[in-house]
């Protein structure tokens, strides 16, 4: 073909909205960009996309589509955890390089031959909000999470990894992702003997309401988010009520506060510039979800020397040390995620915007 | 059918009337009114070649029908020969295929039910169709919603009362709980209510004990010496014919005979097909 | 544990004046049509959202809430006249599953020129909550709570004491018989359309610095208002509020008693239950047909 | 009666069946030949298996004029109970399929019992309070149905070969790909699906659940027992929804909680609209319909929401008995 | 003769209303008995009573000695009873035809597999039983809206389909809610073959009508309500002469009587 096809199903509309619209706008710009710049290997890229809507049933149709109608060089998508796994039987029956931009563990373990995927698990974000706990010695934490894919998988390794870090979940709480008010649970969890911190572990605009009936409340224990809620959006909605809460986030967010040593610096900066410009809307940690297996994508391409899927399959398992916004990523065959639990940064909302803790 | 009328068929559409008593040629009917009251003048009501159905099969194949100021006419017929259709096309709940429905010398064929109610066209319609989910009093009271608000409305309301004991008795019972024949009442006295200047009447005895319907043909008797103009439809064809003017006799969709009331009580085939041995 | 319990209440009330407010929409059209409309809470999206992008605009608030509130009657008054009316005589199942046409093409217009973020808007009071034996309780809860009491003063008034009332439920429950009465149908139904819709978008308002609002708002609290006016008894203002509130109250007693994780299936099965013993709801009325 | 019956054949004859069968047939065994690809192939086993689900709704809410909002719960309970079972069991997936069919018919006898007896809308609201428990349940019990994230189904496997997607198999002498076998297996479902629901409408049951429709007092003074009626056909819809959910599972090998969901109810109720209630063949059109709009509207990006809504809108208006029924009275001969 | 329908000290109240109250009559195998009586006299609760659609306040009814309390209506059509309706209950969705052949329910397999499967036997019964069906809508003079779908019939048909249906459930005892209400002079007569027809074939027939003429002319036994309660009962030429009843009921100046006298 004289074409690089690249294949997308992203959330772009439905509740996961916020993940799957930066994520195609980001695939945009850069495949208009490196086209620009005279493609890839001499070919032009041709993004084919669907929107799933956050219906993995529809996920998986429009996988099908890309595998067989399509017929796609290579897939980078899947907004949400739900939609990548209803697309990874086919994939992995069909044989395409397929690169996951959704966060739970389960994508990636175990190694499946033609699933990758670039943003941190839920797990490393887990392992390194308790970590930043154990620091500030909490022992005992209370836990209230959304019941949507990316809220229960989070629950289930948060509650895995507490006893690692010698912390103890007193309460543990759910809500609805499209609930309105969460005071009961978080009475709940105030009215347990112990607690000394509570974590909401969610995305979606669910962790805003939580942050407000948390400050409404009035509670005074220290509060930590996931990454899930990395974004301005999350300070606009939350408001006065997020002040002070902590969560594990890229860099991106404090993109301009960092020393221009930190290896990440250049990339972070540029990605932020080049997307605030084209869209004017602050940019998001899901979008650079997307940059990142789009850069991973064209490595292997290039490193492959072409589209052929086995070879790039395998220069993608051979990536060690791509610089992305979200990590520094290095593939393995045990590992088709890249990235360490150091990847996150612990940030802390203060005065109405993100700061490094460290 | 249960028996046919005399004339042979005769194109449809065209008026095939016999009129028995002045037999004015068709398109001539305008002054053909042959009541007690009114004769010469524009007719009140005035079908012409009225056609309409149901999907493709037409119940109506082109009738005329007059009716004058202050008239009571009668359309007799044996079931399914069209005439609740026929009232419906009057009141507009009855999409025309073609012909002209004028009212007092207006064309109404564009005018929706309610705003032919406004001019004083009131149907009371067959199988009673009370608001059954309302009391008795608000069925009363919408059945006066076309009229100003005045204090005329709760005299009325009073007399209404007077004449069906039984619906004051039931005024704050859901009309849906009443009897059948106390929801023929009450279908009547809202009509009633909305003070007609013409009343167009679907089986108004229908369900009706004996004495009620005294009653009823008493009502129609009163309205009509007050000048109220009716067209009744009726089974009980030798009583309506009886206090008619004139009368209509509708077969299939095609008026068959007209005259006056008496005429048509004393005609043979008419006594035979309507009137029973 | 007594402030727990005042918790949950305040909790439950608040969500519970919520749905309440938000199924008083429902009211006006069920009663006039026998239709549910699924578009109902797009109304309260387009409240909501609406008085947001105006404010984006630069329109100062007092004039951004009665514009986009007005843009919904519009759109509720527009919805009958290209939607409902032109499908004569289609009966009632048919008539809803417009109005789910209806929702998702305005979610889908909404979409698409008013982005896909969520919003929040100002309290409507300075202070923001109050604190009561130990809960605390929203203040924009008592806003909820009023405007949802002066509603169904005025519909149940409208409903009871007007000719007009009665001609609605009269165009529902017979509507040849209604037309006959001189009754405009075609504009009674129209009035009700564009009335729901003001009710739902001043909802839609009135709750957002609560719940936040975004083009889909509408999914979730469109749903529990259909739910809270069926527990209530359809057609009826006073049970839409009762339903709410039991609505809202068996969610926050049962995220707080019982488990969150079951919070949004224990009241169904409470409402299932209530439905057992009464089918029409609490306050629904009976049919009334008799052979 | 006693009398003497005189032949009159033509005036009492119930339309026959089999020339819609036979065209069904012939449609579905000539779509193949516009199958460009095995993605095609994908969009028609899913129309039918989602048609078969209508067909087995329509019975219920078309027929029977019963609505359910919360008939996605069977479809969920058919595709998460059999692939639980061959999962769990080591059962193999058509006696799984059946079992769990099984079971889905006791539990729709058990909720249909005391939900039945409402009417309306409460009957709506209710079966819809049954979808949103059993998505919930499906969210939450995460140990057995793996939450949120979906659960891996594996192959359906006839004659002791598993069936993949991708494979392709020998069979007499001809090589079809494992998604051409998945056809033939979704359009012989949608087939007997067809054929035993116009059965049953065309049987004095179907008669009985029509005039539930019509008139319950008419129904209960001729001897139906109204009652048992709504709850039996109740059972044999989600017995219809329980099997093509089977079937999706195999087929999708991944289900999630979504096919349980309130939209999924939704979906369905509005196939059986638009296609026309009380039209079998409506409903196959119906599923057809709304399943390949979003598959040409994908281009059209933002706005396809806007657009199905305005097609869903524009359908209905100007179709308001649904697609076929509307259709076939426009094109029918005058009546005699 | 013996009782096939007893009714003992029936009472239904609706709110402080009695529709029915301390009612008590029999009614005779194979007779034509009348129930006559002022609009809102309860004579349609009664037939409610007696069918099942509504619970009694107090008393019972017997049919063939078995009491009835407790029964759903649909029950009743298995013990041979059957009745039509003053206010319509016509199932619109469907043909006129199958309104009748709903009729015969109680007499036709209703089986799940055999219905799924369509068993030969099934289609051949449905086929006998379509046949006799359009025999009877013949017999009771709406033959020519077999092929019609109901809900384009006209109210009159519409009377007789419902005598059609109840007939086509081969009751015992038929109760007929004001057949003739809608029907002209001539239809009524020919109505009134219809009725006797009936009664020749030995079914019972309890009917409540407001046409005197066909009541008079065709019963056996008359029993007039007044309030719910009992006014008078006996043969049409005691009825016809009770002062009581031409006060309450009849009125001095019967009409339709004189136009057959
Ligand atoms: N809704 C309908 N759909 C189709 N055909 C109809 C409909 N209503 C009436 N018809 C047909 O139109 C014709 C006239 O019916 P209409 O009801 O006007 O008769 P009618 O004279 O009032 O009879 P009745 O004395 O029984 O009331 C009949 O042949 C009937 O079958
Ligand atoms: N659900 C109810 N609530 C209150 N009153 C009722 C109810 N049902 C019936 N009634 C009253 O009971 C009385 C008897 O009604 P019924 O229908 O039995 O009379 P009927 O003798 O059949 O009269 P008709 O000759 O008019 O049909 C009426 O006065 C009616 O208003
Ligand atoms: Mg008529
Ligand atoms: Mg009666």
């Amino acid at each position: 073909a004289d074409t690089i096809r690249i294949g997308s199903f992203l959330s772009v509309t439905g509740p996961a909205s916020f993940l799957g619209d930066p994520e195609l706008k980001t695939l945009e710009l850069y495949i208009d960009k490196i086209n620009e710049r005279g493609g890839v290997l001499g070919k032009q890229l041709e993004l084919v996309h669907y929107d799933d809507a956050g219906d993995a049933s529809k996920a998986r149709t429009f996988a099908n589509r890309l595998l067989r109608q399509d017929r796609v060089d290579l897939i980078v998508g899947g907004s949400t955890t739900g939609a990548t796994m209803a697309a990874v039987p086919l994939i992995q029956q069909a044989g395409v390089p397929f690169i996951s931009l959704a966060g739970a563990e389960t994508i990636t373990t175990p190694v499946k031959k033609w699933v990758f995927k670039t943003p941190q698990s839920d797990r490393q974000a887990a392992r390194r909000i308790l970590m930043d706990m154990k620091e500030r010695g909490f022992t005992k934490i209370g836990l209230i999470s959304g019941t949507g894919g990316f809220g229960a998988s989070g629950r289930n390794v948060t509650k895995e990894e507490a006893g690692n870090f010698g912390i103890e979940i007193v309460a543990d709480e759910t809500y609805n992702p499209k609930d309105t008010d969460t005071t009961a649970q978080l009475t709940r969890i105030r009215n347990t003997e112990g607690v000394q911190a509570i974590l909401n572990f969610d995305f979606g605009q669910g962790p805003a309401i939580v942050t407000r009936n948390y400050a409404q409340l009035g509670i005074d224990l220290p509060f930590y988010q996931s990454h899930g809620v990395a974004s301005d959006s999350f300070l606009e909605l939350a408001g006065d009520a997020a002040e002070g809460l902590r969560l594990p986030a890229s860099a991106l967010l404090v993109a301009d506060k960092l020393p221009e040593s930190d290896p990440q610096y250049e990339v972070l900066n540029r990605y932020k510039s080049d997307y605030e410009s084209r869209y004017n809307e602050s940019v998001s940690t899901f979008g650079a979800y997307a940059y990142d297996g789009l850069q991973l994508a064209i490595q292997a391409i290039n490193k492959a020397g072409g589209t052929d899927k086995a070879k790039v399959r395998d220069a993608l398992e051979s990536i060690d040390g791509a610089v992305g916004v979200t990590g520094t990523y290095r593939m393995s065959a045990e590992d088709h995620m890249g990235l360490d639990a150091e990847s996150f940064r612990i940030l802390q909302v203060e005065d109405g915007d993100w700061a490094l803790t460290e | 059918m249960n028996a046919t009328l005399s004339t042979p068929a005769a194109p449809r559409g065209e008026q095939r009337a016999r009129a028995f008593d002045d037999g004015a040629a068709p398109g001539e009917r305008a002054d053909g009114g042959t009541g007690p009251i009114a004769k010469g003048g524009a007719p009140l009501l005035d079908l012409r070649g009225i056609r309409t159905g149901y999907g493709r099969i037409e119940a109506l194949h082109g009738l005329d029908v007059a009716i004058h100021p202050g008239e009571t006419v009668a359309l007799v017929g044996a079931n399914g020969a069209g005439k609740s259709t026929l009232l419906r096309v009057i009141s507009g709940l009855q999409p025309l295929t073609a012909g002209t429905v004028t009212f007092d010398g207006d064309n109404l064929n564009r005018r929706k039910a309610a705003d032919r109610v406004h001019r004083g066209i009131v149907q009371v319609p067959e199988g009673r169709q009370v608001f059954a989910g309302l009391s008795v009093e608000d069925n009363l009271m919408l059945g006066a919603f076309s009229r100003r608000r005045d204090k005329g409305l709760a005299d009325d309301l009073e007399a209404m009362y007077q004449r069906f004991p039984i619906l004051k008795e039931k005024r704050r019972l859901h009309a849906g709980n009443l009897s059948g024949g106390q929801q023929q009442m009450l279908a009547m006295g809202r009509a009633l209510m909305a003070k007609p200047r013409l009343l167009l009447l679907d089986e108004p005895s229908m369900g009706l004990a004996p004495l009620i319907i005294e009653e009823i043909f008493g009502i129609i008797t009163e309205l009509k010496r007050e000048g109220i103009t009716i067209f009744v439809v009726e089974q009980n064809a030798s009583e309506a014919l009886a206090i008619a003017d004139r009368g209509y006799v509708l077969e299939t969709g095609d008026i068959v005979a007209t005259g006056s009331g008496e005429t048509l009580l004393n005609d043979e085939s008419v006594k035979a097909a309507y009137l029973g041995g | 544990m007594f402030s727990e319990f005042f918790q949950f209440t305040f909790s439950g009330i608040t969500l519970g004046a919520i749905y309440a407010l938000v199924a008083l929409g429902f009211t006006l059209i069920y009663n006039a049509s026998h239709v549910i409309n699924f578009a109902q809470g797009e109304f309260l999206m387009i409240g909501g959202m609406g008085t947001v992008v105006l404010m984006d605009a630069g329109v100062p608030i007092y004039f951004a809430i009665p514009l986009a509130i007005a843009m919904a009657g519009v759109a509720g008054i527009l919805l009958h006249r290209l939607a409902i009316a032109p499908a004569k005589n289609a009966d009632v199942v048919t008539l809803i599953i417009i109005t789910i046409g209806a929702s998702i093409f305005l979610r889908g217009l909404a979409q698409v020129f008013w982005g896909k973020e969520y919003h929040a808007l100002p309290n409507f009071s300075a202070t923001e909550s109050i604190s009561l034996g130990g809960a605390t309780l929203l203040t924009q809860s008592l806003w909820i709570l009023g405007i949802a009491a002066v509603l169904v003063t005025a519909l149940g008034l409208f409903f009871t004491r007007t000719a007009l009332g009665k001609a609605l439920l009269a165009t529902s429950m017979n509507k040849d018989a209604a037309s006959l009465m001189g009754i405009k149908t075609s504009a009674i139904l129209m009035m009700a359309f564009g009335i729901s819709a003001v009710i739902g978008a001043a909802a839609g308002v009135i709750v957002a610095p609560i719940t936040l609002t975004s083009y889909d708002i509408g999914i979730m609290l469109g749903l529990k208002g259909f739910i809270a006016a069926a527990i209530g008894g359809l057609g009826s203002s006073t049970g839409a509020i009762l339903g709410g509130l039991l609505l809202g109250l068996a969610e926050a007693y049962t995220a707080g008693y019982i488990s969150s994780d079951y919070k949004d299936a224990v009241p169904f099965v409470i409402i299932l239950a209530i439905l057992f013993f009464l089918p029409n709801g609490l306050l629904g009325s009976r049919a009334v047909e008799r052979v | 009666m006693s009398e003497a019956i005189p032949h009159r054949p033509s005036r009492v004859r119930a339309p026959a069946k089999w020339p819609g069968l036979l065209a069904l047939a012939v449609v579905l065994l000539a779509l193949p030949l516009f199958a460009g690809n095995d993605y095609h192939y994908d969009l028609m086993i899913k129309i039918a298996l989602t048609a078969a689900v209508a067909v087995g709704l329509n019975l219920l809410v078309g027929y029977a004029g019963q609505i359910s909002l919360g008939h996605a719960a069977f479809y969920a309970a058919g595709a998460y109970g059999s692939a639980l079972l061959v999962q769990n069991y080591e059962i193999t997936p058509v006696p799984a399929m059946l079992l769990a069919a099984a079971g889905v018919a006791v539990l729709a006898w058990l909720v249909g019992k005391p939900i039945l007896h409402l009417k309306g809308h409460y009957l709506s609201m209710a079966t819809l309070g049954l979808g949103v428990i059993a998505a919930i349940v499906l969210n939450n019990e995460d140990q057995l149905t793996g939450g949120p994230d979906g659960l891996p189904v594996a192959p359906l496997s006839l004659f002791g070969h598993e069936l993949s997607v991708f494979g392709s198999y020998d069979l007499f002498g001809l090589t079809i790909t494992g998604t051409q076998v998945w056809y033939g297996i979704a359009a012989g479902f949608l087939f007997l699906s067809v054929l035993f629901a116009l059965n049953l409408i065309d049987s004095p049951l179907g008669r009985a659940l029509r005039a539930l429709h019509g008139s319950e007092i008419a129904a209960q003074v001729a001897g139906v027992d109204t009652g048992k009626f709504k709850l039996r056909v109740f059972v044999i819809s989600a017995v219809y929804a329980s099997l093509a959910g089977s079937l999706y599972g195999y087929y999708g090998g991944f289900i999630t909680p979504n096919i349980a969901s309130f939209t999924h109810s939704i979906e369905l109720i509005t196939i059986v609209v638009l296609g026309g209630m009380a039209s079998t063949y409506g409903v196959i059109l119906g599923a057809a319909i709304l399943l390949l709009i979003p598959q040409f509207l994908t281009g059209f990006q933002e706005l396809e929401m806007v657009l199905f809504g305005a097609i869903l809108m524009a359908v209905m208006i100007f179709m308001p008995r649904g697609l076929v029924p509307t259709l076939a009275r426009r094109f029918q001969k005058e009546a005699p | 003769m013996t009782a096939l329908l007893s009714v003992d000290q029936l009472g239904k109240e609706f709110g402080g209303v009695h529709a029915v109250e301390d009612l008590s009559f029999q009614v005779e195998k194979g007779r034509i008995h009348s129930i006559i009586g002022p609009n809102g006299a309860g004579k349609t609760t009664l037939f409610n009573l007696i069918t099942g659609l509504y619970q009694p306040s107090s008393g019972g009814v017997h049919l063939n000695g078995r009491s009835l309390a407790g029964h759903q209506p649909h029950e009743l059509a298995p013990l041979g009873m059957c009745r039509t309706f003053q206010n319509l209950q016509i199932c619109m969705n469907m043909t006129a035809l199958e309104n009748v052949m709903l009729g015969r329910h109680r007499h036709l397999k209703q089986g799940t597999f055999t219905s799924l499967f369509k068993l030969p036997a099934l289609r051949r019964a449905d086929r006998q039983c379509r046949e006799e069906c359009a025999e009877l809508m013949e017999f009771v003079g709406c033959g020519q809206y077999i092929q019609h779908h109901a809900s384009a019939m006209p109210y009159g048909a519409l009377k007789r389909l419902e005598i059609a249906r109840a007939l086509a459930s081969s009751p015992d005892i038929l109760l007929l809610d004001e057949p003739a209400a809608g029907l002209n002079r001539n239809e009524t007569d020919a109505l009134r073959d219809v009725i006797r027809r009936i009664a020749d074939k030995g079914i019972t027939v309890v009917l409540v009508e407001h046409d005197m003429k066909l009541v008079m002319s065709i019963s056996d036994q008359v029993l007039v309500l007044c309030y719910g309660r009992k006014l008078a009962e006996g043969t049409p030429e005691e009825i016809r002469a009770n002062p009581d009843v031409i006060d309450a009921y009849l009125g001095n100046r019967n009409p339709r009587e004189e136009a057959t006298a």
